[in-house]
């Protein structure tokens, strides 16, 4: 993201500010892949329609990797699908972030065992942001995962970590 | 507007720049407020909320979306034809940007008051056709080459009853400037050209089912042309992904969102110019009741913009409750259907008005 | 001079927004008419069969509700007979009751969202919000009883995993009351919406004859004119107490067997299941549904092919049993795999816009599918 | 409507030495042996005779009977050698409404069934998905791929044989838990 790649040496006022003006809006429009992989794509369907609603979070979903910021890996990845994930988080363009959502996308759920072409969690092929637990999470926890990701997102920083 | 300036602040540079930076901020403006209004106003239509964190009524939500994607990486893929794919977006918004030069406001807010307004904004507006088929071409993807081909054709077709319609209004009215069409409907809404213009008299009355199907005609014509459901099938999201601009991301991509809603207003402007009188207010000024001759611009400016949302709000209306068209179905509604009414309500307006 | 032209192949999924899930379609076309569409499965394969052989007769209802994720319900029911029929347990009164209504739910839900995707896959995204709300009434509904909002474990083997909660009889009363309003919604914004009947009459026509060749089930194959449910003819449960229509495709705005009457065939089929639902909510006989769960699930040597209506056709279980514990081998005749099948033959001709009106009114799960 | 003895009788006088059994105990439901190179004229009679007719077929599932003698391999797993593997066909009629199963078994280490799939086109993924399931081929199927599993997953692995082995890595994925 060209300028914002450097990172800061010292924090100062001004640096501080904007800081605090670039986290808000990326965390205000968290735009995400509109992509569904399994039970928990229906989950995350509900979660947009009229019931739950995410546009209230800036959450709208885009069809094309290009124009999105955020995957929401909903359900589980299959050995088959894993290599086409990967590829759509490298379509993304940064700053991109990963909800992984449902124990399947978490560490494999309920196939974790005799899953013989299923991922054991998407962390295992592209990094992940924040994980939702439930089989499928309800709703509820969606947007609890998606206020968690507004949370790091606002602590994050230009300025050298100490 | 230079001159009104002009005459306001008494400095060339000043004046200069207020005109020059009028249709920027214009355009700007228009998105910024379409892009909320489309997302609460679907909302609304949805049984929804609509963004309501950013702010308060979440107003601050496209402030917020142009932020992000201005801090957006600009990825490229490889093999792209950079050259195009970098003119692409600025000729799109350059198309849909340079009409607001002539989009008079009120009667001193305009850009430039060019005689041939009318087929300045037709010709300019074209740009655009050429900067999709770039973007599609460049992209090097089959859905945006499929989404530039169905913009193409659907645009080029599609001007041609918008053609017609302006040539009968044309011929009605005898001017191509906009301004003066504006002006020609003054005073109250009986004068408007949707109700046979304000010549008083037998034609007047033949003219205003004619005037009806001109206006329904260029109603849905300019709604193809800029791409709006139901003839969004450029973009049409559930075929092509994302149309023509599946590649594009970032500023690239927020500059054809720009020269969308930008477009959006343009037409609404010009169909409202053309048969709702334009800046003309319905009932009359309060300046000339008041007497403050001053007031009448602002006045103007604000049944202008008025008239414009609104055909911007049934833009949205329909979107949000209609399904979209096919290809096919898309060009028969337009040589089939659209094009020959034009044509004969071309004829039928050149005989009303000569008679 | 005859200009030289080449067929494009144009990849769709398995992100695309309109393949419902992670189907991909190798689609090869000569400018936007279609010339063959290949499918390719298996992005969901979650290897169900492999866990049924490993898991315990009881164990394996989970693994169900994952297939066909829409109606879970369904899954269970289709599951839980055929073990039943392995172990010969007839269970009580009221724990058929309960089944059915739960099923007679389920499938509304289901084609809620079947409709409403079908209906979005068009441009038309406000009919797929509604439903979606009034889907989420249903979910509240089976929620309160059994505790899940999509995947709920619910039907046992001999019973159920908990009786109805108290506020169920009242609360489903209210819904079939409630739910007619929103058909006659529907059927004003979308059934006879003009650009709709005009995207979907006369697309993707299936006739009866490939219809039963190809193994087409469920509204697929009532759509194409043919009065089939499983639920009258080759019944199963209770279903035969109640009186209940079968709604079929009449091309009333084309062909028979076009997308429009798959759509249309759906919605009626909704209409049929609030009258089930409404028949059968008065009649709940007291009871207990716990007690005819057997202690342990050990079914003599044996196979059984077992199947019931789901929303999307017929769901077949094949269990094979060896006299263990674990079932020896379990086959799912799943209905949204056979019924993709068609999609190629249906598509040929068509424009790319028609085969996502099509795969729309095919509607499939992929997790069915693949399983 | 015709039981599935009647069917059985009617099928052994008409086609004769292809047909070899049928098994009434199972509790449920009796099977119809079938030779596993003939059963395409088998389902063509089925399908095509008038008292017959079974138009619609429901089901086809590949099963490894793991009836073979467990021994050890180099590498310590437990492996299956001989015995079979079968096909069984769920037949319905939509017109007369009766069922039907047959049931071929091919010998393990090289089985091969004769495809229905120009009987009943459904055949076609089904016969795909035996294949890559548990590996049986089908013969003169139009196009046997794997269908489930990726295209490049290991040769002659194939997930629910009783002796499949979880392989370690896919494409740099590990796959165990």
């Amino acid at each position: 993201m060209g300028l914002l790649d450097k990172e800061f040496s010292d924090g100062n006022i001004v640096v501080a500010n904007v800081e605090d003006l670039l986290n808000w809006a990326r965390l205000s429009s968290v735009w995400q892949l509109g992509f569904g992989l399994a039970c928990c794509a229906i989950e995350m369907m509900a979660t947009s329609a009229s019931h739950y609603d995410f546009d209230r979070f800036g959450l709208i979903p885009r069809n094309t990797p290009r124009q999105a910021d955020a995957i929401i890996i909903s359900g589980t990845v299959t050995l088959k699908m894993a290599i086409r994930i990967k590829r759509l988080y490298e379509q993304i363009p940064d700053p991109k972030y990963i909800i992984s959502m449902g124990s399947c996308a978490n560490s494999g759920g309920p196939y974790w065992e005799h899953g013989y072409h299923v991922l054991k969690g998407v962390d295992r092929i592209i990094p992940v942001d924040v994980y939702v637990p439930g089989c499928p999470p309800r709703p509820e926890a969606l947007l609890e995962g998606l206020l968690k990701l507004q949370e790091k997102i606002r602590n994050e920083s230009l300025r050298k970590k100490l | 507007m230079y001159q009104y300036f002009y005459d306001l602040t008494g400095s060339v540079i000043i004046s200069t720049l207020i005109t020059a930076v009028f249709p920027l901020v214009n355009v700007l403006l228009v998105a910024l407020i379409g892009v909320y209004l489309e997302r609460k106003v679907s909302a609304w239509m949805q049984d929804r909320v609509g963004p309501n964190r950013t702010g308060p009524f979440g107003l601050f939500q496209t402030i917020a979306d142009f932020l992000k994607m201005l801090q957006k990486e600009d990825a490229t893929a490889t093999d792209i034809d950079k050259k195009l794919y970098n003119i692409a977006p600025v000729l799109v918004f350059a198309g849909s940007f340079a009409v607001y030069a002539v989009i008079p406001f009120s009667s001193k807010l305009i850009g430039s008051e060019i005689e041939v307004g009318l087929f300045y904004a037709l010709a300019v507006s074209s740009f655009v056709v050429a900067g999709i088929l770039m973007a599609g071409w460049s992209s090097n993807n089959k859905y945006s080459l499929l989404g530039a081909m169905r913009s193409a054709a659907q645009i080029v077709s599609y001007e041609i009853p918008t053609a017609l319609v302006v040539l009968a209004m044309v011929m009605f009215l005898g001017t191509l400037s906009l301004s003066k069409i504006s002006e020609m409907q003054t005073a109250y809404f009986w004068n408007w050209n949707i109700l046979g213009g304000a010549e008083f008299g037998l034609s007047k009355f033949l003219l205003i089912p004619f005037m009806l199907v001109g206006f329904i005609i260029i109603f849905i014509s300019t709604l193809a042309e800029v791409n709006r459901t139901p003839f969004d099938i450029p973009e049409a999201e559930s075929e092509l992904v994302a149309g023509y601009f599946t590649e594009y991301c970032g500023m690239k991509w927020a500059m054809f969102m720009l020269s969308e809603y930008g477009n959006m207003f343009a037409v609404s402007a010009i169909v409202s110019i053309l048969f709702f009188g334009g800046y003309q207010s319905p009932f009359g000024y309060l300046g000339n009741t008041l007497g403050i001759n001053w007031l009448i611009p602002y006045e103007q400016a604000f049944w202008f913009i008025l008239k414009g949302w609104f055909f911007i709000f049934v833009q949205m209306w329909l979107r949000w409750t209609l399904p979209r068209l096919r290809v096919d179905q898309l060009m028969t509604v337009c040589w089939k259907y659209l094009i020959p009414y034009a044509f004969v309500n071309l004829i039928i307006i050149g005989i009303i008005t000569l008679l | 001079m005859a200009l030289k032209t080449e067929t494009m192949v144009l990849n769709m999924g398995p992100q695309h927004p309109s393949t419902h899930g992670v189907l991909r379609l190798e689609l090869e076309i000569e400018g936007e008419l279609i010339v063959n569409v290949k499918p390719h499965l298996g992005y969901l394969h979650r290897c169900f069969e492999k866990h049924a052989e490993a898991m315990q007769y009881n164990q394996v209802i989970p693994y169900t509700d994952r297939m066909d994720y829409l109606a879970s319900m369904g899954n269970n029911f289709g599951y839980v007979l055929a073990v039943e029929k392995l172990l010969g347990i007839q269970v009580p009164e009221r724990v058929e009751y309960i089944r059915v209504i739960m099923a007679e739910l389920q499938r509304i839900a289901s084609h809620c969202v079947a409709l409403g995707t079908n209906g979005a896959d068009i441009g038309a995204l406000t009919p797929f919000l509604y439903l979606f709300r009034d889907r989420e009434y249903i979910l509240s509904i089976i929620e309160e009883t059994c505790g899940a909002r999509m995947l709920y474990n619910y039907m046992w083997v001999g019973g159920l995993s908990h009786d109805i909660h108290p506020n169920f009889v009242r609360r489903t009363k209210e819904f079939t009351s409630y739910f007619k309003n929103t058909i006659v919604e529907l059927d004003n914004l979308l059934t006879y919406n003009k650009i709709f009947i005009e995207r979907t009459a006369n697309i993707g026509v299936l006739p009866a004859e490939t219809a039963i060749n190809y193994g087409a089930t469920g509204p697929m194959l009532r759509g194409s004119g043919i009065k089939f449910d499983l639920r009258k003819d080759d019944t199963y449960s209770i279903y035969n107490r109640f009186d209940f229509d079968i709604p079929v495709g009449q091309g009333l705005q084309g062909t028979v067997g076009d997308s429009w009457d798959r759509y249309y065939v759906r919605v009626r089929e909704m209409e049929q299941s609030l009258r089930i639902i409404e028949q059968a909510i008065d009649q709940i006989p007291e009871g207990d549904v716990h007690s005819a769960i057997p202690k342990r699930i050990k079914p003599p040597k044996g196979t059984v092919y077992s199947r019931v209506e789901n929303p999307r056709g017929e769901l077949g279980y094949f269990i094979i049993s060896d006299g263990n514990t674990n079932p020896f081998r379990v086959k799912v005749r799943a209905p949204s795999f056979v019924n993709l099948e068609i999609l190629g033959e249906l598509c040929k001709g068509h424009l790319i816009a028609d085969v996502i009106a099509i795969l729309g009114s095919i509607d499939i799960v992929l997790g069915e599918v693949d399983r | 409507m015709k039981t599935a003895e009647e069917i059985f009788e009617i099928l052994k006088n008409e086609l004769g030495e292809i047909i070899l059994s049928i098994d009434k105990d199972t509790p449920t439901e009796p099977i119809i042996s079938v030779e596993p190179l003939k059963i395409h004229i088998v389902s063509k009679f089925l399908r095509d005779n008038s008292e017959l007719q079974f138009d619609s077929l429901m089901c086809l599932s590949g099963v490894d009977d793991a009836n073979g003698k467990k021994v050890k391999d180099n590498e310590g797993y437990d492996v299956i050698e001989g015995g079979t593997l079968s096909v069984y066909y769920h037949l319905y009629s939509t017109v007369l409404k009766h069922k039907i199963t047959l049931k071929v078994s091919a010998p393990r280490e090289d089985a091969k069934v004769e495809s229905v799939e120009n009987v009943w086109k459904c055949a076609d993924w089904h016969e795909r998905e035996a294949y890559d399931m548990i590996g049986i081929k089908f013969l003169n199927h139009p196009d046997l791929r794997r269908i489930l599993m990726p295209y490049d997953w290991e040769e002659n692995s194939h997930p629910l044989r009783k002796d499949f082995k979880v392989p370690e890595f896919y494409q740099g994925m590990k796959i165990p838990y």
